[in-house]
């Protein structure tokens, strides 16, 4: 019989490392370059693996534990909404459509990071760094799911989200989330990494989940603000992923800080285009408001995101390019964002609203110095021509930005009264952008972004029609057809608020009297427009 | 000097957390918003496991701070008795 | 620059001049952002510029006040952002317009709703 | 706000999304994980080639040899989606612990004889290794394949071979001193008997196709190597000598195959079935990497069993063989 005693306990960071890195092996049947053929190439050099610092050391056994408690509290929550009709104790329906945008928008990046992790959670050499990419791969799936099921009950009782997954592949504005990732998930796994869980998760997310999660508790979604927080729980986790892999890539090789450097700016400035969706929900979707976007940006950007940059400054790393652009941009994006789907509210499964009086008193409250100089006067202007009847939707297609496929909205730095142009000629071909940063995106990388499928060239080359579509035909309307190839219920999924199907439901089921169509408004805040 | 933060879902589990946490970082500031409890400190914040164990009288994997926890900044220290969030500049 | 890439990596321009059936010209408005973003359109290069003006533009931007009181003869042109003099009388090809050429134009006077560019 | 919901009638619009009510009709409620799993993979108007891989969209069917209509006909029977795999998880996770805490209360470890506990460390310890390939092979099947129906719950498995490799990690540490760990990697690396398996593994690493990863992997490899090793060697050899605590140390994983077993059985039968050209081809896989796979655990087999082992391998063989003529592809 065995006679030892008392066994060597390890730490966590031992144990960890016999859980993890001890598993992996230097191969000699195959070259280790067959193995991992994809970690090289970047040109991203690594001395030493073993140097990698595991963010957050959990073990499977730990990590069953803690996501099956997680998990129970949140399906019993969904449940729980879904029994008591929870939908109906939302603050204004209005606030449904921004949980439209995230079902079409948001939900379908979670899942494109559950298969770009996988992916590098395979390709590093470094065992340490596969492990916290799968983990990361499934906390993203899971998000993908939860996100699903929550907003699952909101589908039965309202529109514009029963098509989420078909849109996402085809609709305009949709592109500008799926053309991002697809962007992130066909780099080199390093730079994956850097653009999602450095620049889209340690330096933005905290603007997506935090202040519109609690604007969800406020307005009364407790579905909503509890997927929404134990996501971002795991969220804690990938962004700890996210600046340890910086650091890990800073520290093998001077080399790789200029590299590094570019991914940043560039990450950065995709990440931030695409939180524009963000910006508008904030300050335009939640009818009870818990702080602006600018509020938002100031605190988890400038504030948190400057400490990280003079942290980096160590290494030679400074903020990224575009930085300050997008700080002067914190007064303008959500305005000019809610201008334009308000714009092509036609075209698009969700419904757009003016503002009440005492919402853009909030929102002039809040952007002293830009609302009424140029946001107050088009939204009156419309609020005005909408109650004669005249409401306003463009049906033209817009001009759009090849980077970041986002319609040329965005104004000049410092004059918010002229769209900002740039353009550049590649194999002899002219190409647009909305900025300086999104130009200098695509001169980096031409090859990447003459492919990409923008919907209004696409819809111009005919490829948005449903097959046996005749463009050809009497009285052809290529809206109507683009429509349908998007598979959108016209006249439910879309336009205005005001006379919607969701508004007028939402109040029969909650007993309200029935809505009025355009309500009288206020004169001292709400003028009759430019009607003279 | 920068300030790191924490942040924790607003219910009964994070309780003896944030109270642990105000008790060893002085300089810590406890904020509100709906459903969210958000912890600033400048420049670093500690979390001690004993500390958790006096508020609750009942022993405490700090792992379990996952199941609330919602946001963080700065840099990750852990170990079995504590976690340390800090900036190095 | 150029893409960094495991292997050859090229791939046909997706929105190349021969993929559309007319070429792609972009027109803007300046001063009018009640439009949020500039237009993109299909147009004929046989077709006189000034045609853009007479047939185009009414069914785009004629929703605002401000169009039915331009005075084309006082608009001043911009092509990839330098003043520009087109010929109305001319096709737009003639004109020196290419798939995918960025023009606009400012209407002197006329600043949007209530001046504010809108 | 006071309302009255008992009283008021509210009727849905629809029942689910459209991309599940396309696989199960619109008018019937869909499960938790159809609508997981239905219609999640974007799947055209792919923006850029990927980098790393020119010649394919970044989600492709080519990626594979087979050829099905609909990729989302490979359901998983357990039904699995993230939150109930995960609390099965931590369920069996729990009583993982359970078995530990009992262990080590009751010193069970020092009670297993010596050249038992040094035998099944011999045999178990290098195989951490080969889970470890196994969750590299899954998250490749997951990154590649095509059509969630097949990736999420190669994802699930891939973090369930994590999970083996993890509690034979702890196995060791429960046994005998950290060391262990390093003599079990000397082992895998040098000792000639772990050659063949190990050779077999790096060369499924290379393998590109998808479901030919999955046959290699999931069904030719693992088929065999877990009856025999968690079945022959730990509960019908170690167990019986005394050291059940290794038994009960190891319960996931016998547990875990028999579950996750069904899974791969569905997905091959299902892709056999679509057409003769599908069958012929992963039948011509699932023979060649089954043979291959025998020949890789043999002496394995005979370290862990001696003269029992050839017979004990056979076994599994057959075991295997009616699982795969029960697919279709025998």
């Amino acid at each position: 019989m065995d006679t030892r005693v008392v066994k060597k306990k390890l730490g966590l960071k031992d144990r960890y490392a016999a859980m993890t890195r001890g598993l992996g092996w230097e191969t000699s049947y195959q070259s280790m370059e067959d193995v991992f053929p994809y970690d090289k190439y970047e040109g991203i050099k690594i001395h030493d693996w073993d140097k990698w610092q595991d963010p957050f050391r959990l073990t499977m056994d730990a990590y069953w534990k803690y996501q099956g408690e997680k998990e129970k509290k949140l399906y019993a929550v969904i449940e729980a909404f879904a029994q008591n009709n929870g939908q109906l104790g939302v603050a204004d329906a209005r606030y449904i459509n921004a949980l439209k945008l995230f079902i079409q928008g948001v939900t379908p990046l979670e899942y494109y990071a559950h298969r770009g992790f996988a992916h590098v959670g395979r390709q590093f050499t470094g065992e340490g760094a596969r492990v916290a990419a799968q983990m990361q791969s499934i906390d993203e799936l899971r998000h993908y799911q939860t996100e699903t099921h929550a907003i699952s009950h909101y589908n039965k009782y309202f529109n514009g989200m029963h098509h989420s997954n078909h849109w996402f592949d085809r609709v305009w504005y949709l592109s500008v989330p799926k053309s991002f990732f697809e962007d992130a998930c066909t780099g080199g796994p390093f730079e994956f990494l850097t653009a999602v869980s450095f620049s889209f998760e340690y330096v933005l997310t905290n603007l997506l989940f935090v202040p519109f999660m609690s604007g969800a508790a406020h307005n009364g979604d407790m579905s909503t603000v509890t997927f929404g927080f134990s996501a971002q729980s795991d969220e804690s986790r990938h962004m700890t992923l996210g600046i340890e892999c910086i650091k890990f890539m800073l520290e093998q090789d001077p080399a790789n800080v200029p590299i590094i450097q570019r991914w940043i700016d560039k990450w950065f400035w995709r990440g931030y285009r695409l939180l524009s969706l963000v910006a508008m929900m904030q300050d335009y979707m939640l009818p009870k408001r818990v702080m602006s976007w600018k509020e938002a940006w100031e605190m988890y950007a400038e504030q948190n995101g400057g400490a990280l940059f003079k942290d980096l400054a160590r290494y030679g790393i400074r903020e990224p390019k575009g930085w300050k652009d997008a700080c002067e941009g914190k007064d303008h994006i959500s305005h000019q964002a809610w201008g334009t789907f308000y714009n092509y509210s036609a075209a698009a499964p969700f419904h757009t609203w003016v503002p009440k009086p005492d919402e853009m008193a909030w929102l002039s409250e809040k952007y002293p110095t830009t609302f009424d100089k140029y946001y107050r006067p088009r939204l009156e202007h419309w609020q005005a021509e909408a109650e004669k009847g005249n409401r306003f939707y463009n049906k033209t297609l817009p001009m759009l930005c090849t980077t970041c496929q986002i319609p040329m909205l965005f104004t000049e730095p410092g004059d918010a009264s002229k769209i900002c142009y740039r353009e550049g000629t590649y194999l002899g071909d002219k190409y647009h952008f909305c900025s300086d940063h999104c130009k200098e995106i695509f001169d980096f990388e031409p090859e990447k972004y003459i492919q990409a499928w923008l919907p209004v060239h696409q819809i111009y080359q005919g490829h948005c029609f449903k097959p046996g579509t005749d463009p050809t035909a009497e009285g052809f309307d290529p809206l109507l057809a683009v429509l349908e190839y998007y598979e959108m219920n016209i006249g439910r999924d879309n336009f205005d608020f005001e006379g919607s199907e969701d508004q007028k439901n939402f109040a029969e089921w909650r007993g309200d009297p029935p809505p009025v169509p355009f309500a009288p408004t206020g004169p001292a805040t709400a003028p009759q427009g430019d009607t003279k | 000097m920068s300030n790191v933060f924490i942040a924790f879902q607003h219910n009964e589990e994070s309780r003896p957390v944030i109270d642990a946490i105000v008790a060893d970082n002085p300089a810590a500031i406890v904020v509100h918003s709906p459903g969210l409890v958000k912890i600033d400190a400048p420049d670093s914040l500690t979390i001690r496991r004993a500390t958790i164990e006096e508020q609750t009288g009942r022993p405490y994997d700090l792992q379990a701070i996952h199941v609330n926890l919602v946001t963080l900044s700065g840099h990750i220290d852990e170990d079995d008795d504590q976690l340390t969030l800090s900036w190095q500049h | 620059m150029s893409v960094v890439a495991l292997e050859p990596y090229s791939f046909p321009a997706a929105d190349a001049r021969e993929n559309f059936p007319a070429p792609l010209i972009y027109i803007g408005w300046e001063d009018h952002l009640l439009f949020c973003a500039p237009f993109c359109l299909p147009l004929p290069p046989d077709m006189p510029f000034g045609a853009i003006a007479e047939a185009v533009l009414p069914g785009i931007y004629g929703y605002h006040p401000d169009f039915a009181k331009i005075d084309w003869t006082k608009a001043e042109w911009l092509k990839s952002g330098q003043p520009w003099q087109p010929d109305p009388a001319k096709s737009l090809a003639e004109n020196g317009l290419k798939h995918k050429d960025a023009i606009r134009f400012r209407t002197p006077g006329l600043t949007g709703i209530k001046g504010s560019c809108s | 706000m006071n309302i009255d919901l008992q009283a008021r009638e509210i009727t849905p619009l629809r029942q689910t999304y459209a991309h599940v009510a396309k696989y199960i009709g619109e008018d019937k409620a869909a499960s938790r994980y159809q609508e997981a799993t239905y219609g999640a993979q974007p799947m055209t108007n792919f923006h850029y080639r990927p980098t790393w891989d020119p010649k394919h969209a970044l989600f492709d069917a080519s990626r594979s040899a087979v050829v099905l209509a609909d990729w989302y006909v490979l359901k998983d029977p357990r039904q699995f989606y993230y939150a109930n795999w995960t609390m099965t998880r931590a369920r069996q996770q729990d009583a993982m612990e359970s078995n530990f805490r009992f262990v080590d209360a009751r010193g069970m470890v020092n009670k297993i004889p010596d050249e038992v506990r040094l035998k099944a460390l011999q045999v178990l310890m290098p195989l951490r290794h080969a889970a470890w390939g196994a969750n590299m092979n899954n998250a490749a099947i997951c990154a590649y394949g095509f059509g969630t129906a097949f990736t999420a719950p190669a994802m699930f498995h891939a973090m369930d071979n994590l999970g083996v490799a993890q509690y034979l990690t702890r196995l060791g540490l429960a046994l005998d001193e950290p060391e262990v760990l390093d003599e079990g990697k000397q082992a895998w690396m040098t000792e000639p008997r772990w050659q063949v398996l190990r050779r077999y593994v790096e060369d499924t690493f290379v393998v590109k196709d998808p479901f030919e990863l999955f046959i290699a992997q999931n069904l030719a490899l693992d088929g065999l190597l877990y009856p025999l090793i968690y079945g022959s060697f730990v509960d019908d050899d170690i167990a019986l000598k005394g050291g059940t605590a290794v038994a009960m140390l190891t319960a996931f994983m016998p547990e875990w195959h028999d579950e996750s077993a069904r899974w791969v059985d569905a997905v091959v039968k299902a892709a056999a079935a679509e057409s003769p050209a599908n069958n012929t081809l992963i039948t011509q896989w699932t023979q060649a990497w089954t043979e291959r796979a025998r020949a890789a655990i043999a002496p394995v087999a005979e370290l862990a069993l001696g003269a029992a082992g050839q017979d004990a391998l056979d076994e599994a063989r057959s075991k295997l063989a009616e699982r795969c003529r029960k697919t279709g592809v025998a």
